[in-house]
């Protein structure tokens, strides 16, 4: 080992092509790494740090150029040196670990012979070793059945074994630095600790630098040595983690770990007839049931928090509140009224009375309509508003949703960012006036930022106009900052529901424990210490 | 597996309707041709007399549903009758033609297909360089020509030269080889024709994938553009590729009447556009259910690929 | 059985006749031949013919298109032959006779077999004709032959009786139809190409190709001079000329008029122009107004530019119509009627006499009927504007035309293959109700010189009646005749052919595989 | 050496090509607003040369009467005759003017295949999407229809509609539309389908939308890309059909100009090394040309494609 950094880049200047116009991406920044050393790199959406990360290869996306600055890596200028010799590093000493294993690995390949494909073309090592090589880095990786699963194709595997996969293909030819890139961002809280741990633990046996991307505070303080925060491709500031967390310097760094700041007025108790009533659920799709015999009420002017991970049937629940899924069971209630279980049965005014906001404003708001139909159409449909009273009705949904009307009204949905679009699908539930809204997933594609300003919004909204929510999310903290009541889902049933305040402090449904305890924490020792204490569990 | 099999299954029988619709089609169609057979066989020189008699003759003066009925029954036992024209049984006028137009198309897509995979790749591969442009306006510009153009120019080209046979003349006795170089240019005039759209589609479906992640992921690998394009994105872009073929193939069998015009080649097209000239029912309807089996039976072949193509459904979870 | 006597027109020259083959092949007049015009023996020819389909096969009824007519006496004999030179001559039979032009005697050669090895025999040609007479014939030759109302053998002779008398009866039995095929049990077996003509079939696809070879026992010892012959469907106009000139194909049959002197121009090329008696007609519904109106007629047959027609349609290769069916290569062809030019003020003057200032007609057209009849059509429409005739071209389809256009539009195009006697030419088309009377045309003076003209044996007489008659069409008859097409064929340069070829149908009377020759 | 002059003048052509299209794309820019003027400055040279060639071709249709030197149907001389003054592209088989039969020949051509291909898709393409938004049995009857009308070749089947209900411009507009239409209907089924998953049509249907306006609202709008750029091809294919029908004897009714059939009716003279007939193919295959950059343009647009 020398004393030279592993990876130094100086003066980034990246730019992206907009139509014929270049638009700087990264602007300036510095970077260094040592060798062995973790390096976090974190920020907002569009701050920069994939294309960053990526930089460090010398590689940049389609529609992209670095158009200033130098990449030394282990004494080789990338930027300067010949296409083959930056192709010839890549993979054998550069490694890359790409957000959604699902999607990286090549649907049409065995994950062994994905995983042999680097070795065996970089000339590291022929293929007959190469896969006992795999086998072995499975095992290290904690993937079940190392000696079978390379066998199998990336649909036949979950989402956080393919993660686990992924990073031991990247360790593949024993790189100096593998890239990182919002590795754990897809999985959910139970599986993202077990990625977690196996990542730190490989990259700590090998000895390999890193710089691992993610826009999580808390997972970035349980893998990094040093943590640089991004701010529209200039770099906030850097400095050791703990020292980051303990003291973060900057304003915007200490926005960062300010966020999870909105937290609702406790409610009074419900009473009465609940809005809406869920009653002996069972629900599918095929003859498998999705949903089992589950119940739960929701009161006016209160949220119900709908909590669990993929697959446990949250979302299901809400397809047949809405009627899009007639349950084979039970039955749905609206002011004590039952609703006819297939949304075409139901009047214009019950379907008037129920919104939704989705997951995604990308795929919930027709791309191809301005603002002005958006939004003004429930109004017209339910309400009967034409012309000016429709147009003065829709100006005021955008001044609820913060707006400006005169210069949104007619947008499409593509001229807006990703907060902006969530709010247009708020008030296009808004529109209908409504008594109920389910919110499904609003916030989780957000930044924390913008997500926190989505909970205020809403929030206001439920207090001026008597609205309940049901409010599906995996997201604790999310649960913690809105919640009245919370439901906990697991695999298509109802574990724990009360009100929040009696389901989230001891005594827990065990399931109910594993998902809390398995949120990160800001803690840099908070991984070590729940492991560990995992362990001694499972021993005692 | 067995859903394989299933799909298959299921396939053959929606098959089968749509020949049993397309023969209602035909014989609806037929019906509605002015004049009858009696009528185009006697031409110029018919009478009302010879007209009756040919008529009675040609078993024309039952029911429309009858002689629907009656050819049902017989296709359905596997005989399709005796042309009504000439007394041949349309198994022995057909199967020859049948086996001329089978090589044909297989002539013709042997060298269509590779070329067109090859030059889709390498327009995919060099994407907006000027090989793209130059494969990608040539393509058009092939297709924009009508087929008997094509087969004018490259006679006028080749055959006058003295290269190849503007004839193909096909008889008992000749030898493969000697087929092969009598059916080139009609070959090569098809090829110029189906090209261009399987080229096209190629090169779309592979440039479609390359902003995949995983592609981005093949080359983080450090591979070779020719090794990212050829074993990462071909295998995922087989399913539309092998549609397209399919489609063509189609094409090949069922569309090439003016080629077969142009080189006098005796196949299937030819006979189907006469028998309509001449209202020979029997044989217009036993070509059209070839036509209509050639393209059911190549559009599950190519569904059947595509599955096996596809990892997700070749194995299940 | 005396011969006749070769001075005047005698009534037994006319009644009699003989096979002239004795002799010099053809009857032609001495001097026209050369001597590179010597037949050759041996080697392949191959023809390349449009029309043919996958529909024919050996029925003679069912023969309509050139491929089975040049197919069918390339196989077959018939009772007589046009020689080349228009007169009629014996073919199987030695010589025939007629006293009242009611009752003929045809006496058969002698020791003719078909290729089976059987003798010709006079049952064999009673069964021949009886194919296409009778309640139930689906012959289209049926018409012709439905004057016969009896046929007996008399030893070596056929007897056939007539239901009226009709001098051109030997012409008819020398129509294509009425091939000579082998009796079996008194009828002829449809489905046999066999005959006794000059070559035999070795292998026939119906609408694609057919090769014969050299019928060994043939017996005129100075025709069919090939090996065998190669008869091939090429359709496409563009595609047949290509054959020729790439050498696939020795002749071709037709030639697209269009591009003929291109063609003339590419290569060693023979182009081979017949003039004939076939012609392109436009008929009108003569009972249909406005076309009831001969003024009406009269404007339409002066709106039309008959030498354009032949300059563009047949490139020359043609001669002009006078509005009636009888060609100068007829025996009564009138020369004397003048010739019929365009003339808009002409026109005009009939509209005139028909009470019209305009008149709006709708002429339907399509290629069926006469190659460039779509062309000619709308060629047509151009010049009659002029004259205040307003021609809407309709084109029909190919497809069915015959069926659906045909004497079912009121004006249509038209074209007749040419008849080899004025009698037959008008008898099929022009006498009051007949079958194919296209224009449904009926002039009573017209059918009274008919009748006459056909039992006159006197021919000084009969050219007056043919004479008249054809003014009668000219001036009163319902159809536009603008044009007589020749038949354009073409070789490379290693047929040959006699001097003098065959007018009354293409390809040399369709012998061109037993008169015609390989130099090299 | 022939085939290096053809290689030649293809690299002139080629490159007149380009040179024509980054000289159009300053009108273009110049011209249009907003959006539009983003987009035509980012243009490809192929897509504006496109552009160029298509608007070239409108503008001769519509003054087609103000720019032929002779009357559409108009016999000026010989036939076939050679390139020169008085009929600058020589005569055609009737002896009318090239120039005049070609210019016309715009109108009719384009307008045909412009008629056809729009009704194709209002059909097929209504069709389409109604039948992935309703899904169930309509979905199946229609799919299953398509199938066996699709099962038989088009040529063929067009042949023996057109030999039932004749010939004449609208049945021609109307079979070939019939035939293209199961084509599109496939197509726009399919990429309804990718649509119809979209959560803003399941908000859509929540909200109660009728299927008229969940069809051309909701889904058409999103469905627009790859239906125009089929469109593209479509349209010219039906200068191809039209071609082929005539090659078979179907084609339009003289004595109106149109490109197909006038590639069939001068055909035979490219036997003879005369290129005329190369004029109506060649004024096809550059309009097939320039449509499909244009198309391919916007498809990559409409892709986000960034390269």
């Amino acid at each position: 080992m020398t004393d030279a950094p592993l990876l130094e880049m100086t003066d980034i200047h990246i730019e992206g092509r907009t139509g014929d116009d270049w638009v700087p991406i990264i602007k300036g920044v510095d970077l260094t790494l040592q060798r062995g050393e973790v390096l976090g790199l974190i920020g907002e959406s569009g701050a920069g740090k994939s294309t960053l990360g990526l930089a460090a290869m010398g590689f940049t996306r389609d529609g992209c150029r670095i158009s200033g600055g130098k990449v030394m890596f282990d004494g080789i200028d990338l930027l300067a040196s010949s296409v083959g010799t930056r192709r010839d590093l890549r993979g054998s000493r550069i490694a890359y670990v790409a957000q959604s294993a699902a999607a990286s690995f090549n649907p049409a390949h065995r994950l062994i012979d994905q995983y042999t494909e680097t070795p065996v073309v970089h000339g590291v090592m022929p293929r007959a070793e190469a896969e006992a090589d795999a086998v072995e880095l499975y095992r290290r990786m904690q993937l079940p059945n190392p000696e079978e699963i390379g066998f199998r194709y990336p649909h036949q595997v979950s989402g956080g074994q393919l993660q686990r996969a992924m990073t031991a293909m990247a360790m593949a030819c024993r790189p100096d630095l593998i890239i990182f890139d919002e590795p754990t961002t897809a999985l959910d809280v139970t599986t993202q600790i077990e990625v977690l741990s196996a990542i730190r633990d490989i990259v700590a046996q090998f000895d390999t630098a890193a710089i691992y991307i993610t826009h999580d505070l808390a997972v970035v303080a349980q893998m990094a040595d040093r943590i640089k925060v991004l701010l529209r491709g200039d770099e906030v500031e850097e400095a050791p983690t703990r020292e980051m967390l303990a003291a973060p310097k900057e304003d915007y760094t200490k926005t960062l770990w300010a966020v999870r700041s909105h937290q609702r007025a406790v409610q009074p108790a419900a009473r009465g007839v609940p809005l809406v009533e869920l009653r002996g659920i069972t629900a599918g799709y095929g003859r498998v049931p999705v949903l089992k015999d589950v119940s739960f009420e929701i009161h006016k002017r209160r949220t119900v928090a709908v909590v669990g991970e993929s697959g446990s049937g949250k979302s299901t629940a809400a397809r047949v509140l809405t009627g899009l899924l007639v349950p084979s069971a039970g039955e749905v209630l609206f002011e004590g009224e039952p609703l006819p279980p297939d949304f075409r049965k139901r009047s214009r005014e019950q379907l008037r009375q129920a919104q939704m906001i989705y997951q995604s404003a990308d795929t919930s708001l027709n791309p191809k309509l301005r603002l002005r139909a958006l939004i003004g159409r429930p109004a017209q449909m339910y309400l009967g508003l034409q012309g000016a009273a429709l147009d003065e009705r829709v100006r005021h949904l955008l001044n609820l949703i913060e707006l400006e009307p005169d210069e949104y009204i007619d947008r499409l949905p593509s001229e807006l960012s990703g907060g902006q679009k969530q709010r247009v699908g708020i008030a296009r539930a808004l529109a209908a006036e409504p008594k109920f809204i389910i919110c499904d997933e609003v916030t989780s594609a957000l930044d924390q930022i913008v997500a926190e300003g989505i909970l205020n919004l809403l929030d206001r909204l439920q207090a001026e106009f008597d609205l309940a929510y049901m409010f599906i999310t995996h997201d604790i903290a999310t649960v913690r900052a809105i919640a009245d009541d919370v439901v906990v889902m697991q695999s298509g049933k109802v574990v724990e529901q009360g009100e929040k305040a009696d389901v989230l402090s001891p005594p827990h449904d065990p399931y109910t424990e594993l998902l809390l305890s398995s949120v990160p924490e800001m803690d840099p020792d908070w991984l070590t210490r729940l492991l560990k204490e995992r362990a001694d569990i499972a021993d005692g | 597996m067995s859903e394989l099999w299933m799909m298959i299954g299921k396939r053959l029988l929606y098959g089968l309707l749509t020949l049993f619709i397309v023969s209602v089609i035909i014989f609806g169609a037929s019906e509605m041709l002015p004049g009858d057979q009696a009528q185009a066989l006697l031409g110029q020189s018919a009478t009302p007399e010879t007209l009756a008699a040919l008529r009675e003759q040609l078993g024309l003066n039952d029911p429309a549903p009858v002689r629907y009925w009656n050819w049902l029954a017989g296709a359905m036992s596997g005989d399709f009758g005796i042309s009504t024209s000439n007394q041949r049984p349309i198994a022995d006028l057909i199967s020859g033609r049948l086996y001329n137009t089978m090589f044909l198309a297989l002539y013709a897509a042997t060298l269509a297909v590779p070329l067109s995979l090859v030059l889709g790749l390498l327009a995919a591969l060099w994407r907006n360089s000027i090989f793209d442009r130059v494969a990608n306006a040539s393509a058009l510009t092939s297709i924009s020509f009508p087929e008997f153009f094509v087969a004018y120019i490259l006679i006028v080209w080749l055959a006058q030269g003295g290269h190849f046979t503007s004839l193909a003349r096909i008889r008992e006795n000749t030898t493969f080889v000697q087929r092969l170089d009598m059916t080139f240019l009609p070959a090569l005039t098809l090829t110029l024709v189906v090209t261009a759209h399987m080229m096209r589609m190629t090169r779309a479906a592979i440039i479609n994938l390359m902003a995949s992640p995983y592609i981005e992921m093949a080359r983080l690998k450090g591979l070779s553009p020719l090794r990212v394009v050829l074993r990462h994105a071909l295998p995922n872009a087989l399913a539309p590729i092998i549609t397209v073929v399919a489609l063509n193939l189609a094409y090949l069998i069922t569309g090439v009447v003016a080629v077969e015009v142009v080189f006098t080649y005796p196949g299937l097209g030819q006979l189907m556009v006469n028998s309509v000239a001449d209202r020979d029912m029997p044989v217009v309807q036993a070509i059209s259910l070839i036509f209509a089996s050639a393209y059911v039976l190549l559009n599950l072949l190519a569904d059947v690929l595509s599955t096996l193509s596809n990892p997700r459904l070749r194995h299940r979870r | 059985m005396t011969r006749s006597n070769q001075n005047g027109l005698s009534r037994r020259r006319l009644l009699q006749g003989a096979s002239a083959l004795g002799g010099a092949a053809l009857i032609l007049p001495a001097g026209v031949r050369r001597a590179s015009a010597e037949p050759m023996k041996g080697g392949v020819m191959r023809f390349a013919i449009a029309a043919g389909s996958t529909s024919d096969g050996y029925d003679p009824g069912l023969w309509d298109q050139q491929f089975v007519q040049v197919f069918a006496t390339a196989r077959h004999n018939y009772l007589t032959e046009i020689a080349s030179d228009g007169q009629l001559v014996g073919e199987l039979a030695e010589e025939w006779a007629s006293d009242d032009a009611v009752t003929w005697r045809f006496k058969l050669r002698s020791g003719v077999t078909f290729h089976s090895g059987k003798p010709v025999t006079v049952e064999d040609v009673i069964a021949s004709l009886n194919h296409h007479r009778g309640e139930d014939s689906t012959s289209a030759a049926k018409p012709i032959v439905e004057s016969i109302t009896d046929l007996t053998k008399d030893g070596d002779w056929l007897v056939v009786t007539l239901s009226a008398a009709n001098a051109d009866f030997p012409f008819i039995v020398s129509d294509y139809h009425l091939a000579i095929m082998p009796a079996v049990d008194g009828k002829i077996d449809v489905t046999s190409p066999d005959g006794c003509g000059p070559y035999v079939v070795d292998s026939y696809e119906p609408g694609v190709s057919a090769t014969l070879s050299r019928n060994p026992n043939y017996w005129k010892t100075d025709r069919a001079h090939l090996d065998g012959i190669e008869l091939i469907t090429i359709i496409d106009p563009a595609a047949r000329q290509n054959a020729l000139l790439t050498g696939e194909v020795d002749v071709i049959d037709p030639v697209d008029k269009a591009t003929v002197g291109l063609m003339q121009r590419a290569g060693n090329v023979r182009i081979i122009s017949v003039a004939g008696t076939q012609h392109y007609v436009f008929p009108m519904d003569s009972r249909a107004a406005p076309f009831s109106d001969n003024n009406v007629r009269m404007a339409l047959k002066f709106g039309l530019d008959r030498q354009e027609l032949v300059d563009k349609i047949l490139n020359g290769y043609g001669a002009l119509g006078n509005d009636h069916p009888i060609s100068t290569s007829n025996r009564f062809h009138n020369s004397d009627l003048p010739q019929r030019e365009y003339d808009a003020d002409q026109a005009k003057f009939y509209l005139k006499k028909a009470g019209l200032e305009t008149l709006d007609v709708t002429l339907s057209a399509a290629d069926a009927a006469f190659t460039g009849a779509v062309d000619a059509a709308v060629l047509y429409a151009e010049k009659a504007a002029a004259a205040g005739i307003n021609i809407n071209v309709d084109r029909a389809p190919n497809d069915g035309y015959w069926d659906n256009v045909w004497m079912k539009k009121p004006f249509c195009a038209s074209y007749w293959g040419g008849r080899p006697t004025e009698d037959w030419m008008f008898t099929t088309a022009y006498t009051t109700g007949v079958p194919w009377n296209e224009t449904f045309w009926s002039n009573a003076r017209f059918d009274e010189l008919l009748l006459a003209a056909r039992s006159e044996l006197d021919e000084a007489k009969r050219r007056e009646m043919y004479f008249e008659m054809q003014k009668i069409v000219s001036d009163e008859g319902a159809t536009v005749i603008p044009m007589f097409a020749s038949y354009v064929m073409a070789t490379n340069d290693r047929v040959g052919t006699p001097d003098q070829i065959a007018a009354n149908w293409t390809l040399d009377g369709f012998r061109a595989p037993e008169r015609w020759w390989l130099t090299a | 050496m022939t085939f290096l002059w053809i290689l030649v003048g293809l690299a002139c052509l080629g490159l007149s090509a380009v040179v024509l299209g980054w000289l159009f794309r300053f009108p273009l820019v110049a011209l249009t607003r907003g959006e539009l003027r983003r987009a035509m400055r980012g243009a490809p040279l192929m897509a504006s040369f496109g552009m160029l060639v298509i608007l070239i071709y409108a503008a001769v249709a519509l003054l087609a009467p103000v720019l032929a030197p002779y009357a559409e149907r108009e016999v000026i001389g010989a036939q076939y005759l050679p390139w020169g003054e008085g009929h600058l592209l020589g005569t055609d088989n009737l002896g009318r003017d090239m120039l005049t039969r070609l210019i016309y020949g715009a109108r009719n051509t384009v307008g045909i295949a412009l008629a056809t291909t729009a009704l194709a898709f209002s059909i097929g393409a209504l069709l389409g999407l109604w039948a992935a938004a309703v899904g169930g049995w309509v979905d199946t009857v229609l799919s299953r229809i398509v199938d066996a009308l699709m099962a038989i070749p088009a040529l063929i089947f067009s042949l023996l509609l057109l030999t039932i209900f004749g010939t004449s411009i609208i049945n021609m507009i109307l079979v070939i539309a019939a035939i293209d239409s199961t084509r599109v209907f496939r197509l726009s089924r399919s990429v309804a389908q990718g649509i119809v998953v979209m959560d803003y049509i399941e908000a859509a249907r929540l909200r109660g939308e009728t299927m008229w306006r969940l069809i051309t609202r909701e889904i058409l709008p999103n469905a627009m890309a790859p239906l125009v750029a089929e469109f593209g091809l479509r349209f010219c294919f039906v200068f191809l059909m039209i071609s082929s029908l005539s090659f078979l004897g179907l084609g339009i009714k003289p004595p109106t100009a149109d490109w197909g059939s006038m590639v069939r009716e001068n055909a035979t003279l490219i036997s003879y090394g005369d290129i005329t007939p190369l004029l109506p193919a060649g004024a096809i295959a550059l309009l097939t040309v320039a449509v499909n950059f244009v198309v391919d343009w916007q498809l990559h647009r409409a892709s986000g494609l960034k390269d």
